[in-house]
């Protein structure tokens, strides 16, 4: 297999199904994931070619999830958990920041943490309360963490990879709205470090920064600035632990302003943090006031309120006519 | 696939020869650990420790609250089907644990519910259209909870029994005898939660009732991957009784729920009922158990259908007659179509509800959020209005 | 009792004890809240004069507690649950987010959850791993919970006094650090909002933000900063959810310049979100980036490496010369 | 202190009149419950499911292990008063508990403790200085797991549990015929996570041993607020074994454990053990037990000293002479001496130790953030040096 249009569910897929091929030690573990190849099908396939031993339906508790799969690590295993919903992940939470996070530090790196969490997460697919929640911020503000998220197909194998190849913890948050859409892998290209941001298309009047799902309205809303003669440029952060600043930086100096667009509350989301820093190493650069576009300050909808709750075209498009207005 | 390079090792004990684990699900009706009075054909059969005496119009009743929910649930999947809903998670194949354990309550007495819980709902008063908001993403939760002493659907899995547990905790502080009654899954039995929920429980010896409707699946895995013994046993460990019941047999579950309620209200403590039943339907509208589960299995248990075996007995016994059947059908098919146009009229919700109850007291931010909200929808207007005056 | 002057600690216990008299629905929970009086004493004595019926042991389970706690605010009681140390808290996670947070707008605001969550914090008392945290901003991302910490006894009484006859859950960080600090505490001054910052002294060069156990940090800094005839003016926030933004811009209007201080990583932390917004608001009044003074992105470090860890007098100074320096 | 209005009501049970619980712990010495060997007295009894046959030599070295362990942690309790550490969690009663247990590991089992395993941590080889270091504030943990197969210390009660359950489930998948062990407290028993390593450890057959020093107390609460009846029965419900341990008596600690590990080495899966001891201490050297625990309790304990029992039965026997009590004497101080000067001389960690291995691959703030650190702290020399120069 080298290029093909893969939907982003299928390419994680496919990068799972390579990595349990190449690497004995490597499991995934999580409710629903064997036989049904779980509620998004993300597994599909994986435990009919690769047995119960390596692709395991666990019992129905986050805690014991990301607590046997630390144990597992200690023995020398990758376990690649799969929590089931981005509202289902806090049981696991004790776990995950008390635990897996300090590991490594804890032990003086004597212990190696290669476990990945997979939390489709994200909303926009019209679901019941807890399951279109993007709580990234709280586990970016963890140290000993790594957070990422992809944006295509291509980023969701290669991405898929490297957290799996990472020796420390990877919290692997998948767009589940973008599951479905299909974009070209190429399964030999080599590709860049893991939490390096992506210009998607350069522009000179303003930047928008964004990952996982909003990276394709930002495309969108790019185009639609570009139709009033505005050119903005895109970029893909795709990691939100590490944050890639110096390529905000770069951009931002020359475009002067910036627009950080997530599905997360703004108020203390991963915007703030992209809003103080630039600010910060941007100072005489910036014509404008960081702004942040992004879910409000109350618990994410019921479904028929999301369009009005989400970051939509519209919104983006608004923030950045009130950045360029500065 | 690559295989692991172990064959140098002698393994004594390779992850697949393993002791297996004692089968955690014996069958219904020869097992002596499960209560059950009304066997699949309808046969009315005496437990010692349970005993019940039904008039003619309390079965009836029964069967009636059964069937009304068995149509509403039938109505909820097809509105699915047709759009009208996100989603829906049946019930079918549970009304008798649900319908016999709640018909057990006392107005006074509270409920705790997971997700799928509408008949319990029924019996509570809840009107069922109320139940089918968050489902057609309208809200998150319909109803008053404190009107029918019914909480709302409870979607983190095993989350709610603590909340049980503390409202009984707080019963007994209040000196009440009311008693409390907290549903969850075989699945939900796994969380550390519904553990905790144990050791509250014991510890302030609460009057709370954990209900466990053991359907056999969660979602797509089968009770071994949650358990090694029935679940009923786990109780002891705890130090209160722990009872597994036929959940298809409403007699049954009428029976037990009512003793673990008395000892509730006599200070007597906790209870786990198990009520052994099977999910027939799939976990949810979006849900393929073509995936995971044989047809058969299915099959098996539709000849154990709750409903089926009280008509049986009540048919047998001629304590109904054909009018009352289909006086019955009448009043299903009206529920249905009560409930179908309901939901169609369900209004949109306002957009402002996002800002709307998002704390009790206000909160400066999500003051500043709605009016910036406010102000950005009327740019639109404002500007569509002056595009329509080009 | 009008004025007088007591350690934090102890104003905390007297506020609770006037809770527990004035309305008999307040209950106190906690691991070791009763005959011991928590590990800090501030339930010292409580349960002795009111009964194991109101201040209850409990099983030493945090999920159970904040779990059953929700129960109880659902029967009409008003618990004060004791979390025994900052990081300890995260078994609770779950409950506090997608329960606690959740209810009153799950249930269009038919139950309300006056649930008060106190949480020693912060560190600087050499204490072992999980001791000496500050997780406040994994809260205050999330609505439906209000945030606040106070930095003296005054506020120690008068927020606890608040903070449980509000409706709303309340999670309340006590900088355990300060809890031996006796300030002035009069239980009949009618106190201000709880959610609004307090100018503690003013100044016209450059304004430090602070809350919990780094205000009395700030005052400090703004004591030295004066001796170089720089004149600061330190607010202390009070709260983190929400955050008095009027009261920060206010000032910033005025200074122009400001540092904002807290001991939690600085990394998505508080600081981002004040830096961001304040930015934002006040975007042609500042003479310099918002800076930031905290923790490290590196868990909390061996006691012998607090000092170095923990934002003191000095990182403080050096980030005023460096915002003056713009 | 207001009271409730509560007086109209008639309330059928007030929370104070609810039936006591069964008492969880029942006494030694004459519990059926009890697995014991040894008695208080130092007289050897036998038990019908636990034999054990040890050589003079094996019995002197568990009573060495005993002696040098409390010295140890006599010495680190010192060492605390005298500043030199932050804080001491003292073993002092559980000696018998820990060694017993631990003396019946292999090299190749794996240890997962909580903080309190000073004398596991002895049968493991890992140097006692090592384990000061987390407690003087150099580090959170100052020995390298993987060399004695003892995992570092966790302080957030129970989460070790689950680790250990990982761990076990990974060398059955291994074909490794090793076990695991996971030591917990009473309180621990209480947190979810230890109910879902019983059902992980269940559900996957997982060879692990899960541990419970039952020593009555979590800091100031008695087992009362944790459990209802006594833990071990807890087991059952999971759908593996429990046993009570006297856990004072290091001769059947060994016997159970060793039995519990065989069954896991066999593929028959976890077992809970629960070692009924007593803490003799505080919780730790920050604690103050006067607030809440009667003198009388702990005398009554001293009486059922687990070395003591040893002593006299060595004595009794004649299976260790003056001459040997006096070796060990000296052996003790020698040790005590040790810890000392090592403690004393231990090296305030480097600054930037605060950056290290917060990643193992690395990470951009992290890098950035040292920098700026080495920055900072280099403007303070630079600033003092031109100051001198003044
Ligand atoms: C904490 C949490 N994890 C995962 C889920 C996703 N989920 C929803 S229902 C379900 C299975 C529940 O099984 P069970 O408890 O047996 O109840 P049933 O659906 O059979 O009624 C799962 C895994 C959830 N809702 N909450
Ligand atoms: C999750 C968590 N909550 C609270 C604490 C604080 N704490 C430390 S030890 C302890 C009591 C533990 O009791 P037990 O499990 O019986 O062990 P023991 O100390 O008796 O050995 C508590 C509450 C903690 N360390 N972790
Ligand atoms: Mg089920
Ligand atoms: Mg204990």
């Amino acid at each position: 297999m080298a290029a093909q249009k893969l939907p982003l569910a299928k390419a994680i897929n496919e990068s799972l199904r390579k990595a349990l091929e190449t690497d004995p030690k490597v499991l995934i573990m999580g409710e629903d994931v064997g036989k049904l190849g779980g509620v998004f099908r993300v597994t599909d396939g994986l435990q009919k070619d690769f047995g119960e031993d390596r692709v395991i339906d666990t019992p129905l508790a986050e805690s014991g999830i990301v607590g046997t799969a630390i144990g597992l690590a200690l023995r020398g295993y990758r376990p690649v958990v799969e929590i089931q919903f981005d509202g289902f992940v806090f049981p696991a939470y004790d776990q995950i920041v008390t635990q897996l996070a300090k590991m490594h530090a804890r032990s003086l790196g004597k212990i190696k943490m290669p476990v990945v969490i997979r939390i489709p997460y994200g909303g926009g697919i019209g679901a019941v309360e807890h399951h279109s929640e993007s709580p990234e911020a709280l586990f970016a503000h963890v140290a000993g963490l790594k957070v990422v998220s992809p944006s295509n197909s291509s980023d969701a194998y290669w991405m898929m990879q490297q957290a799996i190849q990472s020796n420390d913890p990877v919290i692997f948050f998948e767009p589940k709205r973008r599951y479905w859409d299909k974009s070209e892998v190429d399964t030999e290209a080599i590709p860049g470090p893991l939490h390096k941001a992506r210009v998607v298309q350069a522009g000179s009047d303003l930047t928008l920064a964004a990952y996982g799902p909003m990276v394709k309205v930002c495309v969108e809303a790019a185009a639609a600035a570009a139709e009033e003669g505005k050119s903005v440029e895109v970029l893909d952060l795709r990691s939100m632990s590490p944050i890639d600043f110096d390529t905000i930086q770069t951009s931002v100096e020359k475009t002067r302003r910036l627009v950080v667009v997530h599905e997360a509350p703004v108020f203390y989301g991963s915007g703030a943090e992209i809003a103080a820093r630039i600010t910060e190493r941007c100072f005489y650069h910036l014509e404008a006031p960081v702004l942040r576009v992004g879910g409000y300050h109350a618990p994410y909808p019921p479904a028929r309120l999301e369009d009005e709750y989400l970051p939509g075209l519209d919104r983006v498009l608004d923030a950045v006519d009130r950045s360029l207005a500065y | 696939m690559t295989v692991e390079s172990t064959a140098a090792r002698k393994p004594r004990r390779s992850s697949t020869k393993r002791v297996s684990a004692k089968k955690p699900q014996p069958e219904t009706g020869t097992d002596p650990e499960l209560v059950q009075l009304l066997t699949p054909d309808g046969v009315r059969v005496e437990h010692p420790d349970y005993a019940i005496d039904l008039s003619a119009d309390e079965l009836r009743a029964l069967y009636r609250d059964m069937v009304l929910t068995r149509r509403f649930d039938a109505e909820a999947t097809a509105l699915q089907r047709q759009g009208e809903l996100g989603l829906w998670a049946s019930l079918l194949g549970q009304e008798a644990a649900q319908i016999g354990s709640a018909r057990a309550l006392r107005d006074d007495d509270y409920v705790f519910p997971t997700y799928r819980e509408h008949g319990v709902a029924w019996c509570r008063g809840v009107d069922p259209t109320n139940l089918l908001g968050m489902f057609r993403g309208v809200n998150h939760g319909g109803w008053d909870p404190t009107t029918n002493n019914f909480h709302l659907y409870t979607i983190v899995i095993g989350s709610q029994t603590l909340h049980a547990t503390g409202y009984a905790m707080g019963v007994a502080k209040d000196g009440a005898d009311s008693a409390v009654i907290a549903y969850f899954g075989d699945g939900a039995s796994s969380q550390g939660d519904v553990a905790e929920a144990f050791t509250f429980g014991a510890v302030y010896n609460a009057p709370v009732v954990f209900f466990c409707q053991n359907n056999q699946w969660a979602i797509s895995e089968p009770t071994e991957k949650q358990m090694r013994v029935p679940l009923y046993q786990r109780a002891q460990g705890y130090g209160f009784p722990g009872v597994r019941v036929d959940g298809n047999d409403v007699l049954a579950c009428l029976a037990v729920t009512r003793w673990a309620l008395e000892r509730a209200r006599r200070g007597e403590g906790p209870t786990l009922v198990e009520a052994f039943t099977y999910r027939m339907g799939a976990h949810t509208t979006s849900d393929d158990p073509t995936k995971y589960r044989a047809d058969e299995e299915r099959e098996a248990w539709v000849a154990k259908d709750p409903i089926l075996r009280v008509r049986a007995y009540l048919e047998k016994e001629g304590l109904a007659d054909e009018a009352y059947f289909a006086g019955l059908e009448d009043e299903s098919e009206t529920l249905g179509k009560r409930v179908r146009e309901a939901v169609r009229a369900m209004p949109q919700p306002d957009q402002l509800a996002i800002f709307e109850n998002v704390y009790a007291d206000g909160h400066a931010l999500v003051d500043e959020e709605r009016a910036q909200f406010l102000a950005y929808q009327a740019s639109f207007t404002e500007g569509s209005a002056s595009e329509e005056g080009n």
